[in-house]
């Protein structure tokens, strides 16, 4: 049939059911499509006009900016914000999955009480009584109040908890997540502070860099900001400066890094910083022909005595490809030495991280320039807005301490999920009993809000206000906006504007909360903002800020790196081998706890789309993975898809076998994220939770396991065929070779 | 009227992907994907249109994974489409596409088995989009239902849509103007999307300096796929 | 022709009923000619009215066992349209299939049931051409089993469809969705070829069965005989409907063959037109045609042998017969082995990955346990047993390998479908097929159909042709006569 | 005097041709007399002429019209609807081959089995001289002829040695029920063919829904409305920023004019009416009624005003910015400033 004629007779039928469309778009919430030639796609026949909203995405700390595209008052898409500096229009999985965190079939919608903590005996009630009950007993808590807040909460509420916590007298928020906590956020700085006289996070100008080593640091994976180092990624391999790049990854188990890597190392568990001791040593020793003859000077500073063949025998890596190492980046113009979150789990993590941090500043680059490590500038924003401060996990066991003393009488939970989150030995339960009164403020009926007595959902990322001030922010300080691109689907009301309410009654908190909402509090806070690159001439304009997703300055500020710093003369440093946790007879394997792809450290396991997607490396999805080395897994007698049970001094859970080639064999490799008892009907009863073998001490990194097989065994739900795979065709190489 | 005869290609540099699953889940999002809960997925009904094949290279300790995204290849010369009994897939000239019309297929599945990379997908039963979540879905794209073929159409609704914004506007499409959601997303930007024929497009220039890098997944089928990919390099220092 | 120098016999010395020619008076040719008798129908000449007599006693009652049967597979059938129906309610998808094996049982299903269906044909019509003179009782037998097994064939590819109740859009017909069928797809070649294979088969039989439906109506009584009436349509066999009877067989029989060879060809394309490893082959086209008469053959003898015991028809099926059958197995089971060796050399020999990732699969993967069965039973043991006369005699021992090839040819036909299927050119995306419980419950269903069908057929209609028995048996005995004649003619 | 039917049956061909060999002497032509047997024979072994049946000439022209059939099928569908499958051809000749052979077969062998049917007078309800023992083996001679000559004919048969004779009125010569059969049954074909032909074409229509008709998905102008989130700004840029002019209206000019007087009849017209007086179609279902925008009331408001209504909506009145871009919007409004009265 020619298009011609198909073309008419579709505008036929589409007059025709204009008129029943409209009545039917007043009577029946669904679509109707009047009949279409069949031969052609309706996708070839549209209608509408999108629009689209910029905010900024909360799916993890990073704070990508994101355009969402709306249609008839809902949200279809989620995009990269092409105009944000740090992600320029990219996204990754779990920026794309936000919607379905907007449209959870799970989330609350009204307030509700727990008749009996654990219960799940909710009773929905006005929003009004919730806020009266809130308010009630926060007037009888007096300044034995207690907020335990997530990272990824916006500025303003943190702000506007911070000056209701002072106004009380009550602590300051306590901001704790696993992901601050693999990251080493809180180590890294005070690193940072001890070297460079400045506790900001690094930032790694991968894409202008030539050689890089990375210490266990998962730069592609979700940890860290996975669009903008992908970005970085591109850019390093795209050839631009003549080369390719080099990048060597120094990890037991490989990672989506280690995949991409040119040479992959897989190094004892918690010995990264000992090679890269040792890489100092050698090059404080030798002296190659380096572009820059002060890397030796300042090498010295930190060289101690070396002995390859012992630091090969305890890293696992032999003298020869030590010094390799040294070679490479000793010579190369633009090297880079990249620190492993992990690194911040092992007992002497100050240590291992400056080792680390010391090649960067032995290298020497001149900040701004191309290439190296520079500290991320948002303090210069420090006096116009409030970011989230992670606390370490020191801090939070004093909270809890205080809470087991019964010096806490309302506990406010938000944007956080300790009860999954946190290690048994913790204690969080018997801190929580103490609690009189616990209140939620989770839009789903997690862990923690299960164990709530009171739940005030709070609005998702997608419909609420907020703002977030990038950290680490790469080259510009970014105030990134955050708007509500859909009017709520659910009845639910954003934390800020509750909390605002409350304190209208608390005399104290009256004074410094006089705002009637979070709107009016936020247009107060941007109107002080300097002129800025999308934000108009004559200063902020709040509707341009909103319209372009942010606030940043045209062009890069005062230059930020090592260089402008001077280093305070560091003792030599010393680097012993990590003391790991359990007796090694007894726990024979080393645990390899990393972050999941795709569900993160678990804010993820609610997404349906997270949670089918097959996991990049394994290509298996809603299970929990016990990853061995064959090898390995011929010695102890287990094969894939064998239920088995890992079982550490702190606790023990339950995995199926996935031989992954790709691992030390004296390593069991698994991802956080699973294991959700509540949560949402996506995330609960799915796998099980990694974070219970790990003790109540910062040294989460540094854990030994056992694998014992139950003698059950299942199919995983794998993507991929594995025995395809693994064995391939006879003699034929990978179609990319 | 007569359209400018597009060739829409992608190229994918398997040395730029990282593997990270975004254009996985962005076109979940834009096309309606439905998800295979865990008992489906077992039973070999995992369903995306694009997915990333991981390999293996060596042995431990110089093993490494390598990605391969797959998706429809678009052929020119589609083995899917002559054996469809119902035009459900056929083949438009003008763009090179390989069009799928969800509401003609009876499911004989024979695309499926004629096709060698294994890209379409079957709905073996009734998406189940949990209440609220019906929300998020796409208007432009019909939700398949059960005993339906599907597959990727390089986001044939944006590829439309960029087409009658430029015929409204009275200009020609630019490179760029047309850009698949799993392209858009991609971070390390190892997916680039383009129309061949236009000799100063991204996709053309890239073939140009990287032709000696670029081949076509089972060329020797004569499918001729409109997907060329970039080898994986590697350096030594 | 002049009519005064003709001389007749006379009334009194009147010839006899060839039903009634006396043995010859010599003892020696008389003893011959029992003996030839004993093993050769044709020889052994009866008066029609006992012959009939014969065919129709085990049509009239039933033993209880036969109802009895019937409710079981009625039952059968019950399960087949139950599992049928929730499968299309439910979805495709509580058959075992998933990637890459998108086809399984079902199409196995078809192709076998197609295969059955081509040796009714086969004997009925190219016997029939080539006048082999024992196929006379045998032919309605095996074109029975052509009618029914076809009609279950067709059913499969409607069972297999993702959206059964959109089968309509595979038929050209003129409608308002603007679009007809693409020839393009071997999916339309087949049903193409089925439907003229099919409908053809049917008048075939039919047109056979019209002078013997005539004597049904003949010696039956009230609403039997009206209904054979009716099915008669007035046959009284007159020289013109015999004339116009005999130039329509033929036609049939000379057009029905290529058709039986093209349709099974056509199934094979459905196959070797793919780009998939173990389909992609020029020999598939001759290798099913022949595989399919194996397992007809096989099929064919099966029931015969079932309905002499069971209908006591051991007057018309005799040694001879079933001698005939199996010899013509044996050398159908020789020519398979030679294509199949054929099919398999090839791609051994060029080594493509993927074949030879197929061949190390069927030969000490998973499938290998299926792949020596086949082998056994469609080359061994038809080879080790079929040459011995004894053996081709005995029911038996000649069911027995009937079944074993029918194991054989389905296990081939499954090594085919989803074996094949499950290894393509990306590893990443191989597969397995596990049967389960909704197509087996339907396999079997289909299967009960077609033996109720068979068997109620056989008690309305005379599964014997008489009328060409009868023929044969009088042209045997008119040759005398032709010959008495002549010997006048050729006197004056 | 009428001709009746008489029937002889003898229990073997000699006698059987005995008795046509004394028919003929007796001057009864070939065309009077009709054999009956349970099993073919060859006419020449009872001394009658052979008889040339015309049903091989049916069925070629069955193959005929096979042939014409496939040529539709194969090369007039893929002229109907040229659509490109597989780089194959517009018209490939292998697949078209397969459909003509094997409907040429078709055509070939139903026609054989129609003209068998047709040209032997069947299918003959009426009763027709004949006896059962023919299908056991006897073969009959029937000769029709006047009464009169009935004697000499029995005759015959006696000599001959006939097993009995039987004789039978003449029916009437034509039998209807073979035309009703025949002419009934092309009928109803031919009705079914129409009727079916109708349904095809929905000129009568069965209304049930068939799949993906609905929709999970919320289409365009459809479902419960949502409004755009408050004080929220879109990428397209804020459409009024407090304080300032509305961004860029477009001025008054008859271009603009009739740019709106379209958009209002696709956007607006369906509840405002064509006049703008509140009177549309849809608008009869909603309480409080669609405004009458040539009231002053409405007329009375600003620019701006106008705007953030069409924008944002009002009450039951969908917002329209996902529909019309700004410049539509005040298109809308300057044509929705004429409605003035």
């Amino acid at each position: 049939m020619t298009p011609k004629i198909t073309r008419r007779n579709f505008l036929r039928f589409a007059t025709l059911g204009a008129g029943a469309t409209i009545l039917a778009g007043c009577a029946n919430p669904r679509r109707w499509v009047t009949l279409e030639p069949y031969v052609r796609p309706p996708e070839e026949q549209l209608a509408g006009v999108a629009t689209w909203y910029a905010s900024t995405c909360r799916m993890c700390p990073a704070g990508c900016g994101i355009i969402v595209r709306i249609m008839n008052g809902r949200a279809l898409k989620i995009e990269g914000n092409p105009e944000h500096p740090l992600n320029q229009g990219k996204l990754c999985a779990r920026g794309q999955a936000g919607l379905q965190l907007l449209y959870n079939p799970d989330r609350l919608n009204a307030p509700v009480v727990q008749s009996g903590r654990g219960s799940h005996q909710f009773r929905a009630i006005a929003w009004e009584e919730g806020i009266n009950t809130l308010f009630d007993k926060l007037q009888g808590a007096g300044d034995q109040v207690a907020v335990l807040g997530g990272s990824s909460m916006s500025g303003h509420l943190y702000d506007i908890l911070g000056r209701l916590t002072s106004a009380i007298g009550a602590s300051a928020p306590v901001i704790y997540d696993p992901l601050v906590s693999m990251n080493g956020y809180v180590a890294l700085k005070d690193v940072d502070m001890a070297l460079f006289g400045k506790a900001a996070l690094p930032t790694y100008d991968l894409g202008n860099a030539d050689i890089v080593i990375s210490f266990g640091a998962d730069l592609l994976g979700p940890g860290l900001s996975q669009v903008r180092y992908g970005i970085e990624y591109g850019k390093f391999r795209s050839g631009r400066l003549g080369q390719r790049g080099y990048l060597v990854q120094l990890e037991p188990h490989q990672s989506l890094t280690g995949a991409k890597a040119d040479l992959w190392l897989p190094v004892q568990p918690g010995m990264e910083g000992l090679v890269a001791q040792a890489i100092i040593d050698l090059i404080a020793s030798h002296s190659f022909a380096s572009p820059d003859p002060l890397r030796v000077e300042r090498a010295k500073l930190f060289a101690g005595p070396v002995d390859l063949n012992k630091t090969a025998a305890a890293t696992g890596i032999s003298p020869t490809e030590l010094l390799h190492l040294e070679q490479i980046f000793a010579e190369a113009e633009r090297p880079l030495a990249i620190p492993g979150g992990g690194l911040s789990g092992l007992p002497d993590a100050n240590a291992s991280l400056t080792a680390v941090q010391a090649l960067n500043f032995i290298v020497g680059m001149p900040a701004g320039g191309p290439g190296g490590m520079s500290l991320s500038p948002e303090d210069q924003l420090s006096k116009l807005v409030v970011k989230p401060q992670p606390s370490s996990f020191s801090d939070l066991l004093v909270l809890l301490g205080k809470m087991k003393a019964g010096a806490v009488k309302v506990l406010l939970v938000l944007g956080s999920n300790p009860v999954y989150e946190l290690p048994l030995q913790a204690g969080l339960a018997e801190a929580l009993a103490k609690v009189p009164y616990v209140v939620s403020f989770a839009p789903i009926v997690d862990e923690t809000a299960a164990q709530a007595d009171l739940i005030l959902p709070d609005r998702t990322y997608l419909e609420s206000w907020g703002y977030d001030v990038l950290s680490p922010a790469f080259d510009l300080p970014v105030v990134s906006s955050q708007q509500p691109v859909v009017t709520p689907r659910f009845d639910a009301r954003s934390a800020a504007d509750v909390l605002l309410t409350v304190a209208k009654g608390i005399p104290a908190a009256a004074k410094v909360l006089s705002w009637t909402d979070e709107v009016a509090f936020l247009k107060e806070v941007i109107a002080q903002f300097p002129q800025g690159a999308v934000t108009g001439d004559n200063g902020v304009i709040w509707e341009r800020y909103l319209q372009h997703g942010g606030w940043w300055p045209a062009a890069a500020a005062a230059p930020q790196g090592p260089a402008t710093m001077q280093a305070l003369p560091p003792p030599p440093l010393q680097v012993a081998a990590p003391q790991f946790l359990g007796d090694a007879g007894q726990y024979p394997f080393f645990l390899h706890l990393y972050v999941s792809s795709l569900l993160s450290d678990g804010r993820g396991a609610n997404l349906p789309w997270l949670q089918a997607s097959p996991d990049p490396l394994t290509t298996v999805s809603w299970q929990t993975l016990v990853e061995i080395n064959p090898a390995t897994a011929q010695k102890i007698g287990v094969e894939d898809g064998e239920v088995v049970k890992v079982s550490s001094p702190y606790g023990e859970i339950e995995g199926y076998i996935y031989t992954y080639p790709a691992m030390r064999p004296d390593t069991v490799a698994i991802a956080t994220g699973q294991g959700h008892i509540d949560y949402g009907r996506y995330a609960s009863q799915h796998g099980s939770n990694p974070l219970l073998l790990v003790g109540a001490q910062p040294a989460w990194a540094s854990v030994r396991v056992n694998v014992t097989s139950t003698g059950r065994k299942v199919k995983l739900s794998i993507f991929e065929w594995k025995p395809g795979v693994e064995e391939g065709f006879p003699n034929q190489a990978f179609p990319g070779g | 009227m007569a359209l400018p005869v597009h060739k829409w290609t992608m190229i994918i540099d398997l040395d730029r992907c990282t593997g990270c699953g975004a254009c996985v889940v962005a076109c979940h999002a834009e096309n309606n994907v439905p998800v295979q809960t865990e008992r489906e997925i077992t039973r070999l009904r995992a369903m995306h249109w694009i997915r990333i094949e991981r390999y293996w290279q060596g042995a431990y300790p110089d093993v490494q994974a390598r990605f391969l995204p797959v998706q429809c290849q678009q052929c020119g010369d589609a083995p899917c489409e002559s054996v469809c009994p119902v035009y459900a897939t056929n083949h438009s000239p003008t763009e090179n596409l390989n069009l799928q019309t969800y509401n003609r297929c009876v499911g004989t599945r024979y695309c499926q088995n004629n096709d060698p990379y294994k890209v379409r997908f079957f709905n073996f039963f009734d998406p189940d989009f949990e209440d609220s979540l019906t929300n998020q879905l796409n208007p432009d794209v019909t939700v398949r239902t059960a005993g339906i073929m599907e597959k990727c159409t390089f986001c044939v609704q944006r590829i439309r849509r960029a087409e009658e914004d430029a015929l409204s506007r009275g200009v020609s499409l630019k490179d760029g103007d047309v850009i698949p959601a799993c392209v858009q997303t991609c971070p390390p930007g190892a997916l680039v999307f383009g129309n061949l024929n236009d000799p100063n497009s991204q996709v053309a220039a890239a073939l140009r300096e990287q032709e000696q890098r670029s081949f076509r997944l089972l060329e020797s089928l004569g499918t001729d796929p409109a997907i060329y990919y970039l080898k994986g390099g590697s350096s030594h220092a | 022709m002049p009519e005064e120098n003709i001389s007749r016999p006379s009334p009194t010395e009147r010839g006899l009923p060839y039903w009634e020619q006396p043995l010859p008076e010599d003892k020696e040719l008389a003893k011959q000619e029992t003996e030839a008798r004993k093993d050769n129908l044709l020889l052994d000449v009866r008066a029609p009215a006992d012959v009939n007599r014969y065919m129709m006693d085990p049509m009239r009652r039933q033993s209880r066992r036969f109802w009895v049967l019937c409710v079981i597979l009625a039952g059968g059938v019950l399960m087949w349209w139950g599992t049928w129906l929730y499968q299309a309610i439910n979805g495709i998808g509580v058959e075992g299939i998933g990637r890459p094996v998108m086809w399984a049982v079902y199409i196995v299903n078809f192709v076998y049931l197609i295969g059955i269906g081509h040796a009714g044909t086969f004997i009925s019509a190219a016997l029939r051409v080539l006048k082999f003179e024992w196929r006379r009782p045998i032919s309605r037998a095996a074109e029975t089993v052509t009618l029914f097994a076809l009609s279950m064939a067709a059913v499969y590819p409607l069972i297999h469809l993702g959206r059964v109740w959109k089968f309509y859009w595979l038929l050209p017909y003129p409608n308002q969705r603007q679009l007809w069928p693409s020839y393009h797809s071997p999916l339309l070649w087949d049903p193409t070829a089925i439907l003229t294979y099919f409908s053809c088969s049917i008048l075939f039989a039919y047109i056979s069965l019209i002078p013997d439906i005539a004597m049904m109506r003949d010696h039956t009584t009230g609403r039997w005989q009206a209904f054979y009436r009716i099915f008669a349509l007035g046959w009284r066999g007159t020289e013109k409907e015999w004339a116009h009877h005999e130039t329509t067989q033929n036609v049939f029989s000379y057009g029905i063959i290529p058709v039986m060879f093209s349709v099974h060809t056509i199934v094979s394309w459905d196959f070797s037109m793919a780009l998939q490893a173990g389909w992609h082959s020029t020999i598939f086209g001759p290798y099913f045609v022949v595989g399919a008469l194996f397992s007809g053959t096989g099929a064919v003898i099966i029931a015969l042998i079932v309905l002499r015991q069971t209908m006591n028809l051991k007057f018309f099926l005799r040694p001879e017969h079933f001698n005939g059958m199996a010899m013509f197995m044996l050398v159908l089971s020789l020519t398979w082995d030679y294509f199949y060796f054929n099919d398999y050399m090839a791609p051994w020999f060029a080594g493509a990955p993927v074949d030879r990732t197929l061949n190390i699969l069927l030969q000490s993967g998973a499938y290998a346990p299926f792949w020596y069965t086949m082998l056994i039973c469609n080359a061994l043991i038809p080879a080790l047993t079929l040459w011995s006369k004894k053996i081709r005699t005995n029911l038996t021992a000649l069911f027995i390998v009937a079944v074993l090839v029918q194991v054989g040819m389905y296990l081939e036909r499954i090594i085919i479908v989803p074996f094949s299927l499950a290894r393509n050119e990306l590893p990443f995306s191989w597969g397995v097929y596990t049967l389960q419980a909704p197509e087996t419950m339907i396999t079997i269903g289909t299967f009960c159909f077609l033996i109720l069908a068979y068997i109620i057929f056989t008690r309305i209609f005379p599964i014997i042709p008489l009328w060409e028995v009868y023929e044969g048996q009088a042209l045997h005995g008119l040759r005398k006569v032709g010959h008495y004649l002549l010997h006048l003619k050729s006197a004056e | 005097m009428a001709d009746i039917h008489l029937l002889g049956l003898f229990n073997n061909l000699e006698a059987a041709a005995d008795a046509i060999d004394r028919l003929h002497k007796q001057g009864t032509g070939d065309e009077k007399i009709l054999v009956l047997s349970g099993s073919p024979y060859k006419p020449e072994m009872l001394g009658r002429p052979h008889y040339h049946g015309k049903v091989g000439l049916a069925s070629l022209g069955g193959a005929l019209l096979g042939m014409l059939l496939a040529a539709f099928l194969t090369v007039g569908i893929f002229l109907l609807y040229p659509l490109i499958q597989g780089g194959q051809p517009l018209i490939p000749i292998p697949p078209s081959l397969i459909v003509f052979f094997e409907v040429i077969m078709l055509g070939m062998m139903w026609a054989a089995f129609t003209s068998m049917l047709v040209l032997s007078g069947m299918p003959v309800f009426k009763a027709q001289p004949y006896d059962p023992r023919i299908t056991e083996g006897y073969i009959g001679v029937q000769v029709t002829l006047d009464e009169k000559l009935s004697g000499q004919v029995e005759q015959a048969f006696n000599d001959a040695g006939t097993m009995g004779v039987k004789r039978q009125a003449l029916a009437p010569a034509i039998d209807l029920n073979f035309r009703r059969f025949w002419g009934g049954g092309l009928a109803v074909l031919t009705i079914g063919a129409v009727i079916t032909l109708l349904f095809f074409y929905d000129v009568l229509k069965i209304n049930f829904p068939t799949n993906m008709n609905e929709q999970f998905s919320y289409g365009y102008e459809q479902g419960p409305r949502l409004a755009a989130p408050a004080e929220s700004v879109p990428v397209q840029g804020p459409d009024l920023i407090a304080g300032e002019p509305a961004s860029l209206p477009v001025p008054s000019s008859p271009n603009s004019l009739q740019r709106g007087k379209t958009l209002f009849g696709i956007n607006c017209v369906m509840c405002h009416g064509a006049g703008g007086t509140g009177n549309g179609a849809v608008g009869a279902f909603f309480n409080p009624k669609p405004f009458n925008l040539t009231s002053s009331a409405v007329q009375n408001l600003q620019d701006n005003e106008l705007f953030l209504v069409i924008t944002q909506g009002f009450g039951v009145m969908p917002p329209a910015a996902e529909n019309l871009s700004p410049e539509e919007r005040w298109d809308v409004i300057n044509y929705v400033r004429t409605l003035k009265k």
